[in-house]
């Protein structure tokens, strides 16, 4: 047999064989390899989220992995599937992320069962961030409806980390219920130690309940706002963010000054299966952190 | 780019000779439709006498040789707590002959989107290094309007590209490859009567029907985003995902796992999905962001027209049309692209 | 004699559907020992009046799960007798072909899932998997074969597609892929021959007529010909009724079957006994390895006979795929035209003779079909032979009802009854 | 066998037949090189096709068929309560299947069309849901193994499982077949739920309906289409009411 042509073998380019890097996207690499990562700890949030503590297990690959706050990892449950998380912890920690979850679906459910010391698959991380030196030097207004405290707290420990970047700092937060409270260990914290002005709000009170019930957009009659000093993070599902962002437009913020994280379907978050497009934006890629003037010229965005 | 000539006995030892190495996938007629209609797919082959490379437009496109339906990303071995992961991709060269302009300018669409930019597919990559292309010439076909779309003429994406001139074909040479393969058969250097040929051939490709005219199609589609247009479509739309399937260049998809039921192996499979499909864009909770069967037929027009046309500055669309034939409803490009134009100047 | 026994088995298991067994015998004599058909009835002969031409295989093959091919070429051949319509020559190697599937599939669930847990003395196959792995593996391994043959030329393991009214839809890619997964299973079946070997069958004999197809000069008979049994009756297929003579019986929701006695046997065991002379030679020598030569007596050597009849399709299988590959471009399919008129087609179902009848009206729609199923022909039989095993057993030293509960178990089984089949 | 250190509960597995052709029952002792695993990841307490051990004691009961006699309801009723997941296994089962087509004729008749003058106890035919609550529904006639494994593993992991809810002609596409309506079939495919990976339209039939509605089907769309393909009204109630599924839609 005569060879007419040549085998050509992906993995001998030099890119293929350089190490997995995930933030430097525009180079050739294993797309699906995964870091493998320990499961370290969980803690129970509340009935139905965890807060997942992952280790990468390769020494040198744990000390390249850095994100920015607003990144998002995609988990795999190796046979069981790969969800979009977006990252909790602080972007300066090195050691380990966080990663809060909701049990909902197959892959959630079963990690929901898993324990400590079981291990995991991490690609990542992906996706942009909140543009926190953007906001050096101004108030910062973080606003998060329910699950949304998870994305939102990356962020919160960025301003804690660099307090003295910034000038007066809010935290509005609001929930279903009292029970359905995310971190309520870390209040105290953050009120008192990191001087973040901090208020919380449900829907339905509860008989132990004490503070304020109703809508979160309610919280805003109490903050400060300086239209040309401030800046907001707001997290949270579409019709909440739509509705606090219209507020704030209301008191003067400019829509490139809101900044929002948006939740989509995502298979691969690499900008390829398409299932998070929003028009022709990729909410993988070019999210999931947009500024709310963005947002508003993506056709069916909320 | 060379030029040159090959007699069509030569050419037909050329594909014997490559039959003999390598796997060859090439347009093969599989039958007839009850109007009597040749049913054409690109599928391997293994006797020259198989192709058949005067047909007007296979059912299928050839993108699933580079996309397959189902594609193994990876698997993974378990060991009590611990697992392993593997990822191959793909290394044997393969022939795709017989692939018309409008399917080649999809593969360098798709080159745009899996190549460059952000996360190159290695999956993607070495499928198309590996595959050796051999494009044709060909009249126009009933319902395409790849002219409107300017895909009816490729310059590049393929090694070897032959224009039938009777006794003969005129071979446009782009790679080194190319020229190899061919220097193990009898070709000639073209002649100012071959040249010639050429080109009175290459008129004669014209179309002789009417195409959509797709000028400012994106602007249109920006501004009839909430055109009855959709309503009217959508309505028809069976949402049952026939469309991207043959689509050249459509290639969404989604991922899931499957684990043995001894749980002593997995592997995450990617199958290509559409996004006409009612769960494309459900998240986990229930909400479903096109819940509609119009926000989703609205939603891959815009993909496709106006979505693409901003990256790259091109549809895309080729035009093949292959989406309008295999839809059971009649949705077709051509004729929601004129509703919108006359939606536009109501 | 003070022997008291008694015996009830509600929904007897490790066969397909509901039958029950009573068994009383008093101070020493048989008061009772009935087989009861208690299936559901689902009036199939009915659904099918007034119904398309092209419902009645797909719809017919739903009277079984597990004999769903030969219900379908019993129905196409029907249809195509009461039309006129030749199929061509490599469909009918194919329906052939995919016949064998079902039956080495149908054989293989018989003698290793329902009939060995009985000789290997534990109450599954699922167990042997620990015990005897070896075992379960050549069982997969043989089952898994006549499922892919059925996939392979039908489209799917039950419930056939591919197979037509005209013929078979198209000449199946996979066929390549079958000689020699078949070449595995003839070592396969010589180690069941030596594990069958082992098997101490129950020593009894009673005298029966056994019915199925004829060879008539095409080797041995699994579709299509004429209808013979071993007391020298012979019916042309149209003639079925002649030989079927069915009849209610008010205990059971199947009907009951007699032809020159009160009953009659159909199955392995009746084609074998009936058309020995057609088997290959290689089965031949497996029927007399294992004791088995015509006209045998004993139902129990059901069994054996069907493990010899999976010899013989192993080896034909690989003879039709040869065959076939030399027809790759020929026709599998013609143009059917409808027309009023009627069709009978027998058909010989892993665990016997099948018949459906049909009259199509001139739109090609059904205005009369009947169907008539080997189990419906067996019960009669199944129930005589029972009267007969009890009394021949019941007086045996140490007898327990666990034992005869055993006994008529097996004999049941021995029968491979398709029982919803059979109420149908 | 553990997964991530997470061990697996082995549920016990009970499989029960009421008025069907016992092949869905057949499908579970299927596909051979899996089956082991299969076997192994359950606890198979009682299966009276293939199994003579039986127990009252089960997590998840298997119902395959419809039911059309009164004992049929009596068992499945006490089965309900003994389960604590109950599956509905098979279109028979789902829907009522082919036996459904049975109600559509007097039953009086039936029973002396078929057996004369000693008429047989028959009800209407029922789906299992239209007795007892069901918690999960695997279609098709048969039921595919394939993903019986893959319900079954979501049963062993106790997690959620979600049905395909696209139509047949999605995978139909993927497996490069030619349009049934193109080569002269009516098909169901655009309103039929998909998962089994079309089968039938590879195999040369088209798609007759045998796993029910797709969500969210559009069947004016369809009906339209058929009847613009040549197919009468009639014919197309005949094919949607072959398996029960689609009863009621038109």
């Amino acid at each position: 047999m005569t060879t007419l042509l040549h085998p050509y073998d992906v993995t001998q380019e030099s890119d293929m064989q350089s190490p997995l890097d995930f933030n430097r996207r525009s180079r050739l690499k294993h797309v699906d390899r995964t870091f493998k990562a320990e499961i370290i700890n969980i803690i129970s949030l509340t009935e139905m989220e965890k807060l997942f503590q992952v280790r990468i297990m390769d020494d040198y690959y744990r000390s390249k992995f850095s994100y920015l706050p607003g990144q998002f990892v995609m988990l795999e449950l190796p046979g069981f599937g790969e969800i979009p998380i977006s990252i909790s912890s602080s972007s300066s920690n090195k050691g380990f992320i966080e990663l809060c979850i909701r049990k909902m679906g197959s892959v959630t459910t079963m990690l929901h069962k898993a324990r400590r010391g079981a291990k995991v698959g991490i690609r990542g991380p992906f996706g942009t961030h909140f543009p926190m030196e953007k906001m050096h030097g101004h108030n910062v207004l973080l606003i998060a409806g329910g699950l949304g405290l998870a994305p939102l707290r990356a962020p919160i420990f960025n301003v804690i980390e660099n307090r003295s970047n910034f000038n007066q700092v809010d935290i509005l937060y609001g929930t279903k219920s009292p029970k359905n409270m995310l971190f309520n260990y870390q209040y105290e914290e953050w009120n008192r130690i990191a001087d973040i002005n901090l208020q919380v709000i449900v829907e339905h009170g509860a008989d132990s309940w004490t503070g304020p019930v109703g809508m979160i957009t309610s919280l805003l009659d109490d903050v400060t706002i300086l239209p040309d000093d401030t800046f907001a993070i707001i997290c949270g599902p579409p019709i909440m963010f739509k509705f606090v962002c219209e507020r704030l437009t209301d008191d003067g913020i400019p829509m490139h000054r809101m900044f929002v994280s948006l939740e989509r379907r995502m298979h691969c978050g690499m900008g390829k299966c398409c299932r998070c497009n929003i028009g022709s934006t990729y909410t993988c890629i070019d999210g999931p952190v947009f500024d709310y003037w963005t947002v508003m010229n993506l056709k069916e965005a909320i | 780019m060379l030029h040159k000539t090959i007699n069509k006995s030569e050419f037909r030892k050329l594909v014997d000779l490559l039959m003999e190495n390598e796997e060859v996938i090439a347009p093969k007629q599989i039958g007839s439709d009850i109007k009597g209609k040749a049913i054409h797919q690109y599928l391997p082959v293994s006797t020259f006498d198989e192709i058949d490379l005067d047909y007007e437009i296979t059912q299928y496109s050839a993108k699933t040789y580079f996309l397959p339906y189902c594609e193994n990303l990876s698997t993974c071995t378990f060991d009590d707590d611990d697992w392993t992961q593997n990822i191959s991709y793909r290394l044997q060269p393969r022939i795709l002959l017989g692939l018309h302009a409008c399917d080649i300018n999809a593969l360098l669409k798709l080159d745009k989107v899996m190549t460059r930019d952000s996360f190159p597919s290695p999956y993607y990559v070495s499928r198309r290094k590996n595959t050796f292309i051999v494009g044709i010439d060909h009249e126009p076909c009933e319902g395409g309007f790849c002219q409107a779309v300017g895909a009816d003429v490729v310059t590049h994406g393929f090694d070897l590209f032959l224009t039938d001139l009777g006794d003969r074909y005129f071979v446009a040479i782009n790679s080194d490859r190319g020229f190899n393969v061919l220097s193990r058969v009898r070709i000639k250097n073209i002649t100012q009567a071959d040249t010639k040929a050429y080109l009175e051939a290459r008129q004669a490709l014209a179309p002789v029907f009417e195409t959509p005219y797709m000028h400012n199609l994106p602007n249109l589609l920006d501004i009839e985003f909430e055109s009855p247009v959709w309503e009217k479509w959508g309505a028809k739309c069976l949402s049952c995902g026939s469309c991207a399937m043959v689509c050249p260049t459509c290639y969404c998809y989604g991922v899931g796992e499957r684990i043995s039921m001894d749980c002593s192996s997995s592997y995450k499979e990617k199958q290509l999905y559409s996004c006409n499909l009612l769960d494309f864009a459900s998240v986990s909770g229930g909400h479903n962001f096109r819940a509609k069967k119009e926000t989703r037929l609205k939603y891959r027009y815009y993909h496709q027209h106006r979505g693409f046309s901003e990256t790259y500055e091109e549809p895309l669309c080729v035009g093949c049309n292959r989406c309008g034939r295999v839809c059971l409803a009649g949705i077709n490009p051509p004729e929601i692209i004129k509703d919108l134009q006359l939606e536009g100047i109501r | 004699m003070k022997i008291n026994l008694d015996v009830d088995v509600h929904h007897l298991t490790r066969v397909e559907g509901h039958g029950n067994i009573h068994v009383k015998v008093k101070n020493g004599k048989l008061l009772e020992a009935r087989w009861d058909v208690v299936e559901t009835p689902r009036y199939f002969e009915v659904m099918l009046k007034g119904k398309h031409y092209s419902s009645a295989a797909p719809l017919t093959a739903r009277i079984c799960g597990i004999c769903s091919f030969s219900h379908t070429l019993a129905s196409l051949r029907a249809t195509e007798a009461a039309f006129g319509v030749e199929i061509p020559e490599a469909a009918a190697i194919l329906r052939l072909l995919a016949k064998h599937g079902e039956t080495l599939q149908s054989h293989a669930l018989h003698l290793f899932f329902l009939a060995a847990p009985d000789f290997l003395d534990v109450p599954s196959a699922i167990p042997l998997m620990e015990s005897h792995p070896e075992v379960v593996a050549i069982a997969l391994r043989l089952k898994g074969l006549g499922n892919k043959i059925c996939d392979v030329v039908g489209g799917r393991q039950t419930h056939p597609v591919s197979l037509q009214v005209g013929g078979v839809a198209a000449m199946p890619t996979g066929l390549p892929d079958l000689p020699p997964v078949l070449e595995e299973a003839l070592e396969d079946l010589a180690s069941t021959v030596e594990l069958f070997k082992t098997f101490q069958l129950p020593d009894f004999v009673r005298e029966t007529e056994f019915v199925s197809l004829r060879a008539n000069g095409d080797g041995y008979p699994f579709i299509g010909s004429d209808l013979i049994s071993t007391d020298g009756v012979l019916k042309a297929e149209a003639d079925y009724l002649a030989m079927t003579n069915e009849y209610v019986d008010g205990n059971n929701t199947s009907k009951w079957c007699r032809l020159s006695r009160d009953s009659f046997a159909v199955g392995a065991l009746a084609r074998l006994n009936n058309n020995y002379a057609q088997l290959r030679p290689e089965a031949q020598a497996v029927a007399g390895e294992l004791g088995l030569a015509p006209v045998n007596h004993n139902p129990f050597m059901n069994n054996v006979a069907q493990l010899v009849e999976c010899v013989h399709i192993a080896h034909d299988s690989l003879d039709l795929i040869d065959q076939l590959a030399d027809m790759k471009s020929a026709p599998t399919m013609v143009e059917v035209k409808y027309r009023a008129g009627e069709g009978v087609s027998a058909v010989e179902a892993p665990r016997g003779i099948l018949y459906h009848h049909y009259k199509y009206n001139k739109d090609g729609k059904i205005t009369k079909a009947n169907c008539v199923i080997p189990t419906t022909q067996n019960n009669a039989n199944i129930h005589n032979d029972m009267r007969a095993l009890v009394e021949q057993f019941a007086t045996e030293k140490g007898m327990t009802n666990e034992r005869l509960e055993l006994l008529c178990s097996m004999l049941v089984r021995a029968y491979d009854p398709c029982i919803s089949c059979s109420v149908h | 066998m553990k997964y991530l250190g997470i061990d697996p509960i082995k549920p016990k597995i009970a499989v029960f037949d009421f008025t069907s052709c016992e092949g869905c029952e057949l499908q579970l002792a299927n596909k051979e090189d899996t089956l082991a695993g299969f076997l192994n990841a359950v606890e198979i307490v009682t299966f009276r096709e293939i199994s003579s051990a039986a127990s009252d004691d089960y997590d998840i009961a298997f119902i395959e068929g419809a039911i059309s006699r009164s004992d049929e309801i009596t068992r499945l009723m006490d089965i309900r309560k003994k389960a604590k997941v109950l599956v509905a296994l098979g279109s028979c089962a789902c829907f009522g299947g082919v036996n459904r087509m049975k109600n559509a004729y007097d039953l009086n008749q039936a029973n002396r069309e078929v057996y004369g003058k000693i008429a047989k106890e028959t009800l209407p035919v029922r789906s299992v849901k239209e007795i007892v609550p069901v918690d999960l529904e695997i279609h098709g006639c048969p039921v595919s193994k394939a993903e019986v494994e893959r319900i079954v593993q979501h049963l062993v992991w106790d997690i959620p499982y979600t049905q395909p809810v696209y139509p047949v002609c999605f995978e139909c596409k993927q497996r490069y077949a030619t349009c049934s309506f193109d080569l002269g079939q009516l098909c169901l495919g655009p309103i039929t739920r998909g998962g089994c990976g079309a089968p039938c339209p590879v195999g040369g039939l088209s798609c007759w309906g045998c796993r029910g509605p797709s969500e969210d089907p559009n069947y004016e769309e369809f009906f339209r289409i058929a009847n613009e393909y040549g197919y009468g009204d009639d014919e197309i109630e005949e094919r949607l009411n072959f398996f029960g599924g689609f009863e009621g839609v038109r």
